[in-house]
C-alpha cells in the first residue's frame, strides 16, 4: 500500500485505470435516478484516466519498460501474479484508449441525451474503459485474459443496451458467445503454456519464446489456440459476422468498441506477444492466410450494403484484417501503427455516421443523401477527411500505416499477399467513397419540398439543435478526431522510434529491457527482410499503394459520383455474387442452421428426451416396479386359511430337506 | 427367601391375575376402576421388575435362570405391559363385561413370558409358551361387534396350535440327540451332533414356534389378519410385548448350534431377507393402519434376525438394542393410533388427515415414531439398524447390510405416506380436536424424548445389551 | 423290530397324517384333531428316546403327560372359538372365515 | 464418556448448538407469533454466521492440518467418538452453509403459510448440515447426512410450489437410496478397521487392502455422488428443485448437493486413496458427461429453476471432475466451485424466488421484459447467470480456472471438452436471462413492486461474497491447499 504512494507511477496507473470502476459502481448503486450526476461523474473519471494515461506516455516515453507485480494467489506450484507491464506499446494503446473513451463519452453527452437509460449507459461506460485500459496495461496473460473477458462483458452490454429491441439483445448475446468460442481457444492456450512453460508473465514469456527456451511444437499448438482468441475478439474469419450485428447498439457505442478499442484488442494481444508468435512460423503463416481472408471478405461485404453503420463495421474488420496481416507477416511496427491510425480515423467515421442517424433517424445512406446530409458541414467534412484517411490517401494517416503494412507484405517471399493488400485497399477505397458519394450527390437531388416541409415551425428548433449542447457536444469530438487523422501519419517515425527505442539498451540484462529485446530480435528480423526487399522498389510501392486508392475512388466516383451516374454499382450485374455478399458469404445462415441443427434440435433434444424418458423413467419405472411386485406378493397372502398353511409348511418342509439331504 | 425374591416379578403378576380373575367374578363390572387397578399393578410390577434387574441365581432344580439377559427382557416386557394397560383407558373395542378378563389375560400373559425369557429347560420352556399364546387365543377374538374381523381369531388359533404342534416336535428331537432337555446342556452337546439331520431338524422346528412369534416370514400368515382383527389394545400388546419374548427365545435357541452350522445361518439368512423383502413389499399396498404395521414388523422381524444370525454376542446385543428400541417406537405409534381412534375402530390411513393440527404433541410423537420404524437417526430405531448391521458387516455379511438399506429405502416410502397423510392431508370432513389428558402429555413426551435419547446417546444401553449377550455363552 | 428307528418312524408317520389333515380337512374340527395327531407323533418320540437312549427314564414321561393337559386345554379354547365362530357365521368350515386378505 | 484432549471451548459444538437451540426455541413459541420465530430464527442464523465467520479468521493456514479439535469417546464398544474438528476443507463450508442459512432465512421473511414448522424443519436441516461438515467420525458424519436429508420431505412437500409431493417423495427417496450404499460402506472400511473405531483419522492410519478399497470408494461414489447430482443420478435436482421453495432451494442446492462432493472427498478419498485412483478414470468421464450434459438438457428448459437445476449438474460436474485430477490444483477448484457454486446458487435462486413470489410463475415465455419492472431482481438474477457463466474476478471463475488446468494436465480430452463447455453455459444462462428479462415490457407485470430495501440484504450479501472471493482468491485458496496439499500427497 505505501509503495502504492510513493511511486507516482504507480499510483497514476492505479488510479487511471480503476476510476472508471469506481463511478460504474457509484453510478449503478446510488446515482442511477440522476442522468445528469452520473454522466457528470462518468466523464469526470475517465478525463481523469485519460489525463493520467497521457502523463504517463509523456513521463515515461524515454523511459524503460516498468513492470509492477505481486502475487495474486498461489495453488499448489501455481503463482499467479497479478502486475501491470508500462512498455511503449502498452502505453501507446493506454493513451489511445483513454483518448477514444474520452472523446465517446463527451460525444454521448449529445448523443445519448434524454435516453431513458441515460445512467445506466455511462456505467457501462465507464465498465468498458475500465476493463479495457486494464486489459491494455496486464502485466501478465492471464490477467488479460481475465480483463479481456470483462471487456467482452461489457460489449454484451452495451450492445444489448437498447434490450427492449430483440434484434439488440439477439446482437449481444451472439457477440459474447461468438467471443467466447475464441476465447475458450484463447484459455486452452493459456492452459497448455501454465502446464507447459509454468509462468504467464508477457515479458516472460516473449523473452522464452525469443532465447528458444520453449519447445516447437508447445509454442506452435499454444500460439494457434490462443490466435483464436484473436480471431474471436477481433472479428476474423470465421467468426466475423458478430460485429455487423453488434451495430445494434447506439452508435458511440460503436464508435468506442467496434472501431478503435475492444475489436483492437485482438491485434493488441497479437502484438502484445508478437515476438512469442513469431517464434511459430506456421501460427504466423495460418494467421496471414486468415486475416487475408478476413480482408477481402468483409471488403466485400462492404460493397454491398446501404446501412451506414453496417459499411464501417465492415471496413472496421477489414481493416483489421490488415492489422493480423501486416503483424502476421512480420510488420510488428506496421500493425500497432495501423491500429493507431485506424483507432483515429474509424471513430472520427463513426461518430460522424452517428450525428447523420442522429439527425434523420435513419441509417440508410440514400435517406440520408436524400434528405440533404450534406448540408450538415462539419459532419460531412470530417467524414470525408475520415474516408480519405481510410482509403489511403496522403497525407492523410491511413495512407502512411497502410503504405507501412503493403511495404511489410511485399517483403513477403510470395507476392499474393502483397497483391491481396493492394486488392484490399481498392475495395476499400471503392466502398468508402460509394457512402461518401451516397451522401454529397444523392440520386436526383435532395428533396427541396421535403426541406421547405421542414422550414416551419421546427425550423428554429432546427436552427438551435445545430447550435444546441447537443450538437456541440457531439461536434467537438468529431473535428478533434478529424484532426488527429490529418497529423497522426507524420508522427510515423516519432512512434517507430519510440517504440523500437529500447532496442540498443537489449544488452541490459534488466527484466524489463529483455522483452524490449524479444521485440527487437523478432522485429529486425523482418525488418532487414522488408529492407532488403524494400530498397530497389521502394518509390514503387508508393505509387502502387496511393494508385489503388485512387483507383478504388474513381470507381467509386464513376459509379455515385459524377453526374447521371447509375448509382447501381457494377456488383449489381451479378445478383448472385450481390445475393452471396449481402448475405455475408452464408456465413450466419451456416451457424444458425448448425446451431439448431446439432444443439437444439439434435444433442439437447435427444438429452431432454433421455432424461425425460429414459433416466427418470427408469427411477419412476423402478418405484412403479417394486409397487407391483407389492401387490403380487400380496397374492401370498389369501384369506384363505390352509392356503397359508400350505405355504408355511413347504417352506418348513423345504428347509428340513435341505438339512437331511 | 432368595429363590422367592428372584422370582419376585412372576410372583407379583400372578397375584395382579388373580386379583382381576376375582373381578371377573363379580357381577357389577366397573370399568375406570378396573383400568385404574390395572395401570397400578402393572406400574408397581414394573418397578418390582426393574428392581429386581440385577439378581442373578438358579431356580427350580435348574429349570428356571434368572440372570441380565433374562431381566433385561422382564423389564421390557414389563414396561409393555405398562404402556398397554395405560392405553386401556377407552376400552371401546372389547366389551365392558370383558375387561377384568382382558386384564387378567393379559397379566397372564405377560407373566407366561417373563417366565419364558428365563426358563432354561425345554419343558418349561414349551409350557410357558402355550400358557402365553393360549392368553393370546383368548384376547384376539374379544373384540366386540366387527364379525368380519372375528377369522381372525380362528385363524390364529389354527396357526398358533399347528406351529406349536411342530415345536413340541423338534423338541422332541433335541431331546433325542441331546438326551437332556436343559439347555445349557443342550448347548455342550448339539454342536457335536448338530451334523446329524434329527439334531438340525428339531432345532430348526423348535426355532418355528418361536418364528410364529416374532412373525418371521413364512410363520407370518396369521400377523396382518390379527393386527387388524384384534381390538386396537391387544394389537398393541402382540405389537409390542409378546414380540419382545420371541426376541429373547430366538436368541436363546439361535445359539444352541454354537455357530457349528453354515447351514442354519444360511437359513436364517435367506428367512431374514425374505422377511424384510416381504413385508416392506406388501405394506406399500396397505390402507389400513394397523395391517401396515402388521407387515411392517414382518419386515423388522427380519431386520432383528439379522442381528441374531451372526450368533455372537455383538450381534445378540444388537439385536436386544433393536427390540428394545422396536419397542418404544412401536408403541409410540400405536398409542397415537389408540388415542385417534379412542372408539376402538380400524384405522384408516386418510383419517390421519390434519392430525397436525387436530393434536401437534400427538403428531409429533407419532412422527418420531414412524421414523424410528424407518431408520432415521437420530432416533432409537436408527441406531438399532446400525448397530445391526454392524454386527453382520463385521460378521462379513456386507450383503445382508445393503439388503437391509435398500429395504429399509422402500420402507421409507410407506411411513411417508402416513406422515404425509398426518402432516400435509387437508381432513376431507372436519375431525374434532383430539382431547390430551396430562397423562398422555406426558407420556408423549416420555416417548419422543426416549426415541431421541436412545438414538444419540445409545453408549450406556449398547454396554448393558453386550453384558446381557455375554451370560448367553 | 424293537429298534428306536421303528417308532420314530411311525411318529414320522403320524406327524405326517396329522398335517396332511391340517392342510386338507376343510371342517375346524378335524383340523383340530389333526392338530392331536402332531402332539402325539412328538409324545411317541419322547417316549420312545426315553425308553432307549436318555439314562433318566422319567423325563420323557413327564413331558408327555404334559403335552397331553396342554392338548387337552388347547382343544378347549379352541372349540370355545370354533361354537363362538359357529354361532357368527353359522358353520364351522374353514372356507367361512376367509374374507381377509392381502 | 470420557472427555479427550478437549482443546478449550468447544467452539464448532457451539455452531452446532446455534441451530439446534433455535430449533428448540421454536418448537416452545406458539404458531401464532410468526414475527416472534422469524426474529428467533434469524438471530441464531446470523450467531452461526459470526461464529463461523470467526472461526474462519481464527483458523491458522500456515499450521494447516485440523484445528479446534473436540474428542469425546461416544459409543465405547464400537469405538464411537464425537470428534470434530475444522481442516481447510470443511472450513470453506461450514462458512458457506452459515451464509446460505442466514441469507436463506432472511429470503423467506414474507412467508405466512406453517411459519414455525418451516423454520424448525430448516434448523433441523442446517444442523444436520453443520454436523456433517465439523464431524470427523464415521457415524456422526452418516448420522448428520441423513438428518440433513429427511426435512426436505416435509419442506417440499408443505411449502413447495409445482408437482410437490412428486417432487418431494422422489428427491427422497432418491438421497436415501444413496444412502443404502454409503452406510454399508462406511461400516465395511469400520470392520476392515478392527471394528474398534470410527474415527477418520484411526481409520486412516490403518492401510486397507487395495481391493477393499475399491469396493468402498465405488460404493461411496454411488451413494454420495446421487446427492452431488453426478450425471446420470442428477435427474432429481431439477424436479427437486422445481418443487422446493425458495430457502429450500437455496439450502439445498446452495450447500446441501456439497455434501455429496464433501463426503466423496472426506471419507472415499481420505480412506481409499488406491480406490480413487482406480476409479478416477470413471469419476472424470461422468464429471465431464455432467458438465456438458446439463448446459446442452438446458438449453431447452422452459422453467427458470428447471435451468438452475440443470446448470447446477453443469457446476457440480466440474466438482467431480476436479476431484477426480487428485491433483493439488483440482481439489483446490474443486472445493472452491463448491463454494462459489453455493453461494452462486443461492442466489439464483433468491432471485427467483422472489420473481415467482410476485408473479407466480416461473415459465420464461410468460416472463419476459422484467427487467423494466422489476430491475433490481433482474439484476441479482443476471449477475447470479454471469458469475454461472464463469465471468472472470467472480469465484466462480477461478475454482473452473484451477479444476480445467489440473484437467487438461491429467485427462487431456475431458479437459478440453470441459473447457468448451464454457461455450454452452454462456450460451443457456444468456438465453435464458434474454427471455426473462430482455424484450419488450410485458403489462401483465406492469404494477409489480420490485424488491424492497429489506430483502435486498440477503441478496447483497450473497453478490459481495461472490465479488470478494473473486478478487481475492487467496483469502479461500490459502486455507483450502493448507489442507489439501499433504492431502494429495498419498495418491
Amino acid at each position: 500500500m505505501g509503495a502504492l504512494f510513493r511511486d507516482p507511477v504507480l499510483l497514476a496507473t492505479v488510479l487511471g485505470t480503476n476510476i472508471p470502476f469506481f463511478s460504474m459502481a457509484v453510478i449503478l448503486i446510488f446515482t442511477r435516478s440522476n442522468p445528469r450526476l452520473s454522466s457528470r461523474i462518468s466523464v469526470g473519471s475517465i478525463v481523469v484516466s485519460a489525463v493520467s494515461a497521457i502523463s504517463l506516455l509523456v513521463k515515461l516515453f524515454s523511459a524503460p519498460a516498468l513492470q509492477y507485480q505481486t502475487l495474486w494467489f498461489c495453488s499448489g506450484k501455481l503463482n499467479i501474479a497479478f502486475g501491470y507491464y508500462l512498455d511503449p506499446l502498452s502505453l501507446l494503446m493506454l493513451t489511445i484508449v483513454g483518448i477514444v473513451a474520452c472523446l465517446v463519452q463527451i460525444y454521448s453527452l449529445g448523443y445519448m441525451a434524454g435516453d431513458p437509460g441515460y445512467s445506466r449507459y455511462y456505467a457501462f461506460q465507464s465498465l468498458f474503459a475500465w476493463a479495457m485500459m486494464n486489459m491494455v496495461i496486464a502485466g501478465s496473460m492471464l490477467q488479460l485474459f481475465i480483463f479481456w473477458e470483462m471487456v467482452g462483458l461489457a460489449s454484451y452490454f452495451l450492445i444489448g443496451f437498447y434490450y427492449e429491441k430483440w434484434s439488440a439483445s439477439q446482437a449481444g448475446k451472439k457477440a459474447f458467445v461468438m467471443n467466447r468460442v475464441g476465447d475458450v481457444g484463447f484459455f486452452l492456450g493459456l492452459i497448455l503454456l501454465l502446464i507447459g512453460f509454468g509462468n504467464l508473465g508477457i515479458p516472460e514469456l516473449n523473452h522464452a519464446a525469443v532465447t528458444h527456451g520453449l519447445p516447437k511444437g508447445l509454442v506452435t499448438l499454444s500460439a494457434l489456440l490462443i490466435f483464436c482468441g484473436v480471431i474471436g475478439k477481433s472479428a476474423q474469419f470465421p467468426l466475423l459476422t458478430w460485429l455487423p450485428d453488434a451495430m445494434e447498439g447506439p452508435t458511440p457505442v460503436s464508435a468506442l468498441l467496434h472501431s478503435a478499442t475492444m475489436v483492437a484488442a485482438g491485434v493488441y494481444m497479437f502484438s502484445r506477444i508478437f515476438p512469442f508468435f513469431s517464434a511459430s512460423p506456421e501460427a504466423m503463416q495460418v494467421a496471414l492466410a486468415i486475416g487475408t481472408v478476413t480482408m477481402l471478405l468483409s471488403s466485400t461485404m462492404a460493397m454491398v450494403t446501404y446501412d451506414l453503420k453496417q459499411v464501417w463495421a465492415y471496413s472496421t474488420v477489414s481493416q483489421l484484417g490488415y492489422m493480423v496481416m501486416a503483424l502476421s507477416a512480420g510488420g510488428y511496427f506496421a500493425g500497432v501503427f495501423h491500429l493507431t491510425t485506424h483507432a483515429g480515423f474509424k471513430a472520427l467515421l463513426f461518430l460522424c455516421s452517428g450525428i447523420f442517424i442522429h439527425e434523420f433517424h435513419t441509417n440508410d445512406m440514400r435517406i440520408i443523401g436524400k434528405k440533404g446530409g450534406r448540408r450538415l458541414k462539419i459532419p460531412m467534412v470530417c467524414m470525408t477527411i475520415g474516408a480519405l484517411a481510410l482509403s489511403g490517401v496522403p497525407p492523410f494517416s491511413g495512407f502512411f500505416s497502410k503504405e507501412a503494412i503493403l511495404t511489410v507484405l511485399a517483403a513477403q517471399p510470395s507476392k499474393i499477399w502483397y497483391a491481396a493488400g493492394l486488392f484490399g485497399a481498392v475495395l476499400t477505397a471503392y466502398y468508402s467513397f460509394r457512402l461518401i458519394f451516397h451522401i454529397l450527390f444523392p440520386k436526383d437531388g435532395i428533396e427541396e419540398q421535403h426541406h421547405h416541409a421542414e422550414h416551419g415551425p421546427d425550423a428554429h428548433e432546427h436552427e438551435e439543435e445545430h447550435h444546441g449542447f447537443a450538437f456541440r457536444a457531439m461536434a467537438i469530438p468529431v473535428m478533434f478526431l478529424a484532426g488527429v487523422s490529418v497529423v497522426l501519419g507524420f508522427t510515423e517515425h516519432g512512434l517507430e522510434h519510440f517504440l523500437m527505442r529500447l532496442v540498443p539498451r537489449a544488452g541490459e540484462v534488466s527484466a524489463h529491457a529483455r522483452s524490449a529485446a524479444a521485440v527487437h530480435g523478432a522485429v529486425n528480423a523482418t525488418a532487414a527482410a522488408a529492407a532488403h526487399a524494400q530498397e530497389p522498389s521502394g518509390s514503387l510501392l508508393m505509387v502502387l499503394g496511393i494508385s489503388a486508392g485512387l483507383l478504388g475512388i474513381t470507381l467509386a466516383w464513376f459509379e455515385y459520383g459524377r453526374k447521371g451516374a447509375s448509382r447501381k454499382g457494377f456488383l449489381s450485374h451479378f445478383p448472385a455474387v450481390w445475393k452471396l455478399f449481402d448475405l455475408r458469404w452464408f456465413l450466419d445462415i451456416l451457424y444458425r442452421k448448425g446451431l439448431d441443427t446439432f444443439v437444439y434440435a439434435g444433442l439437447t433434444s435427444l438429452f431432454v428426451k433421455n432424461d425425460r424418458r429414459i433416466i427418470d423413467g427408469g427411477i419412476d419405472g423402478i418405484c412403479v416396479f417394486t409397487e407391483g411386485s407389492g401387490r403380487v406378493f400380496s397374492f401370498l397372502q389369501s384369506g384363505m386359511l390352509q392356503f397359508n398353511l400350505v405355504l408355511m409348511v413347504l417352506v418348513a418342509g423345504a428347509a428340513v430337506l435341505y438339512f437331511v439331504i | 427367601m432368595t429363590d422367592f425374591m428372584l422370582f419376585l416379578p412372576e410372583l407379583f403378576f400372578i397375584l395382579g391375575a388373580l386379583l382381576f380373575f376375582i373381578f371377573s367374578l363379580r357381577k357389577s363390572p366397573n370399568p375406570a376402576g378396573f383400568h385404574r387397578w390395572a395401570v397400578v399393578l402393572s406400574a408397581v410390577g414394573l418397578l418390582i421388575t426393574v428392581a429386581s434387574s440385577h439378581q442373578e441365581g438358579m431356580l427350580f432344580f435348574n429349570c428356571y435362570r434368572v440372570d441380565l439377559f433374562s431381566q433385561i427382557f422382564k423389564v421390557l416386557l414389563a414396561l409393555g405391559t405398562v404402556w398397554v394397560m395405560f392405553s386401556s383407558s377407552e376400552l371401546k373395542g372389547i366389551d365392558s363385561r370383558q375387561h377384568a378378563e382382558y386384564y387378567f389375560l393379559i397379566f397372564v400373559c405377560t407373566l407366561a413370558m417373563m417366565m419364558l425369557v428365563s426358563s432354561v429347560e425345554l419343558l418349561t420352556i414349551y409350557v410357558s409358551m402355550e400358557l402365553s399364546s393360549y392368553s393370546l387365543y383368548l384376547l384376539v377374538p374379544m373384540r366386540r361387534g366387527e364379525d368380519r374381523y372375528f377369522e381372525s381369531g380362528v385363524k390364529y388359533f389354527m396357526i398358533g396350535v399347528t406351529s406349536s404342534g411342530f415345536m413340541i416336535f423338534g423338541i422332541s428331537l433335541l431331546f433325542g440327540v441331546g438326551h437332556t432337555t436343559y439347555v445349557p446342556q443342550l448347548i455342550k452337546a448339539l454342536p457335536a451332533v448338530i451334523h446329524q439331520p434329527a439334531a438340525i431338524v428339531g432345532l430348526v422346528l423348535t426355532l418355528a414356534g418361536f418364528f410364529f412369534k416374532l412373525a418371521l416370514f413364512p410363520f407370518h400368515i396369521w400377523a396382518p389378519d390379527v393386527y387388524q382383527g384384534a381390538s386396537n389394545q391387544v394389537t398393541t400388546y402382540i405389537a409390542t410385548v409378546s414380540k419382545m419374548a420371541a426376541a429373547a427365545m430366538i436368541i436363546r435357541f439361535a445359539g444352541l448350534s454354537g455357530g457349528a452350522s453354515p447351514g442354519l445361518v444360511k437359513l436364517l439368512i435367506v428367512l431374514s431377507i425374505a422377511s424384510m423383502t416381504f413385508g416392506n413389499l406388501v405394506a406399500l399396498i396397505q390402507k389400513d393402519l394397523k395391517r401396515l404395521l402388521a407387515y411392517s414388523s414382518i419386515a423388522h422381524a427380519g431386520y432383528i434376525l439379522i442381528g441374531i444370525l451372526t450368533l455372537n454376542s455383538q450381534g445378540f446385543a444388537s439385536a436386544i438394542y433393536y427390540a428394545a428400541a422396536y419397542l418404544v417406537m412401536n408403541y409410540s405409534v400405536f398409542m397415537v393410533i389408540m388415542k385417534v381412534a379412542d372408539d376402538g375402530h380400524n384405522l384408516q390411513i386418510k383419517e390421519l388427515a390434519g392430525l397436525y393440527k387436530r393434536s401437534p404433541l400427538l403428531a409429533m410423537t407419532f412422527m418420531l415414531g414412524l421414523f424410528g420404524l424407518a431408520g432415521i437417526p437420530p432416533t432409537a430405531g436408527f441406531t438399532g439398524k446400525f448397530l445391526v448391521f454392524a454386527a453382520a458387516v463385521h460378521k462379513g455379511y456386507l450383503f445382508l447390510a445393503i439388503i437391509g438399506m435398500v429395504n429399509a429405502t422402500i420402507s421409507l416410502y410407506y411411513y411417508l405416506i402416513v406422515f404425509k397423510a398426518a402432516y400435509l392431508l387437508k381432513p376431507v370432513k372436519e375431525y374434532p380436536a383430539i382431547a390430551v389428558d396430562m397423562w398422555t402429555r406426558v407420556m408423549s413426551i416420555v416417548l419422543v424424548v426416549m426415541t431421541i435419547y436412545l438414538g444419540l446417546f445409545p453408549d450406556q444401553v449398547v454396554s448393558l445389551t453386550e453384558a446381557a449377550a455375554r451370560t448367553l455363552f | 423290530m424293537n429298534s428306536l428307528s421303528t417308532y420314530l418312524i411311525i411318529s414320522a408317520l403320524l406327524f405326517s397324517l396329522g398335517l396332511l389333515g391340517i392342510l386338507q380337512r376343510r371342517n375346524l374340527i378335524g383340523m383340530l384333531i389333526s392338530v392331536e395327531l402332531l402332539l402325539n407323533a412328538a409324545n411317541l418320540n419322547f417316549m420312545a428316546y426315553n425308553r432307549f437312549l436318555v439314562s433318566d427314564p422319567v423325563t420323557g414321561q413327564v413331558i408327555t403327560l404334559f403335552v397331553m393337559g396342554l392338548a387337552a386345554a388347547e382343544a378347549a379354547i379352541g372349540l370355545s372359538i370354533i361354537l363362538a365362530l359357529y354361532r357368527k357365521m353359522h358353520s364351522i368350515n374353514i372356507e367361512a372365515a376367509q374374507k381377509m386378505k392381502g | 464418556m470420557t472427555a479427550m484432549n478437549m482443546a478449550g471451548f468447544p467452539i464448532l459444538t457451539t455452531i452446532l448448538m446455534t441451530t439446534i437451540i433455535g430449533l428448540l426455541v421454536i418448537i416452545f413459541i406458539p404458531p401464532e407469533k410468526t414475527k416472534l420465530i422469524k426474529q428467533v430464527s434469524l438471530v441464531s442464523a446470523s450467531l452461526g454466521l459470526a461464529l463461523c465467520l470467526w472461526l474462519y479468521h481464527a483458523y491458522d493456514f500456515h499450521k494447516g492440518g485440523l484445528q479446534f479439535v473436540e474428542r469425546v469417546l461416544w459409543v465405547k464398544s464400537l469405538g464411537i467418538y464425537w470428534f470434530n474438528g475444522v481442516d481447510g476443507i470443511n472450513l470453506p463450508m461450514m462458512l458457506l452453509t452459515s451464509v446460505v442459512l442466514f441469507t436463506g432465512v432472511w429470503t423467506m421473511w414474507e412467508l405466512e403459510h406453517r411459519v414455525k414448522e418451516f423454520y424448525a424443519l430448516i434448523f433441523l436441516l442446517v444442523a444436520g448440515v453443520y454436523g456433517v461438515f465439523m464431524s470427523m467420525d464415521l457415524f456422526w458424519i452418516f448420522v448428520w447426512y441423513d438428518v440433513s436429508l429427511f426435512p426436505m420431505y416435509p419442506l417440499i412437500a408443505i411449502w413447495g410450489g409445482t408437482r410437490k409431493e412428486y417432487g418431494a417423495m422422489k428427491l427422497t427417496l432418491y438421497l436415501l437410496a444413496g444412502s443404502a450404499f454409503i452406510l454399508p460402506a462406511i461400516l465395511f472400511l469400520w470392520a476392515k478397521g478392527g471394528g474398534h473405531t470410527f474415527d477418520l483419522f484411526m481409520l486412516q492410519k490403518i492401510g486397507f487392502s487395495v481391493f477393499d478399497q475399491k469396493v468402498a470408494f465405488l460404493m461411496l461414489y454411488l451413494g454420495f455422488g446421487i446427492l452431488a447430482a453426478v450425471w446420470p443420478f442428477h435427474t432429481w435436482s431439477p424436479v427437486g428443485h422445481v418443487a422446493a421453495p425458495t430457502a429450500v432451494s437455496m439450502i439445498h442446492a446452495g450447500v446441501l448437493m456439497k455434501l455429496g462432493a464433501y463426503g466423496v472427498l472426506r471419507i472415499g478419498m481420505t480412506l481409499c486413496p488406491q480406490g480413487a485412483v482406480y476409479w478416477s478414470h470413471l469419476m472424470a468421464l461422468l464429471g465431464t458427461i455432467g458438465i456438458i450434459y446439463g448446459a446442452l438438457a438446458g438449453l431447452a428448459q422452459t422453467d427458470l429453476k428447471y435451468v438452475i437445476g440443470y446448470s447446477s449438474v453443469s457446476h457440480m460436474g466440474i466438482v467431480g471432475l476436479g476431484l477426480a485430477t487428485l491433483s493439488v490444483n483440482g481439489i483446490n477448484g474443486a472445493v472452491f466451485q463448491m463454494f462459489a457454486h453455493g453461494i452462486m446458487t443461492a442466489l439464483f435462486f433468491s432471485a427467483v424466488g422472489f420473481i415467482y413470489d410476485r408473479t407466480h410463475t416461473k415459465v420464461i415465455p410468460e416472463l419476459g421484459g422484467l427487467s423494466k419492472t422489476m430491475p433490481i431482481a433482474s439484476s441479482f438474477f443476471i449477475f447470479a447467470a454471469l458469475a454461472g457463466i464463469g465471468v472472470p474476478l467472480m469465484a466462480s471463475f477461478w475454482a473452473e480456472f484451477l479444476v480445467l488446468t489440473a484437467a487438461v494436465k491429467v485427462f487431456p480430452v475431458a479437459g478440453i471438452l470441459a473447457t468448451s463447455g464454457m461455450i454452452l453455459s454462456a450460451l443457456f444462462m444468456l438465453r435464458v436471462v434474454q427471455r426473462t428479462f430482455y424484450g419488450e415490457k410485458n403489462p401483465k407485470w406492469e404494477h409489480i413492486p420490485d424488491v424492497s430495501m429489506f430483502l435486498t440484504v440477503p441478496r447483497v450479501v450473497l453478490m459481495s461474497c461472490i465479488l470478494f472471493f473473486g478478487l481475492f482468491p487467496k483469502v479461500m485458496l490459502d486455507v483450502i491447499q493448507s489442507t489439501v496439499i499433504p492431502f494429495v500427497t498419498r495418491f
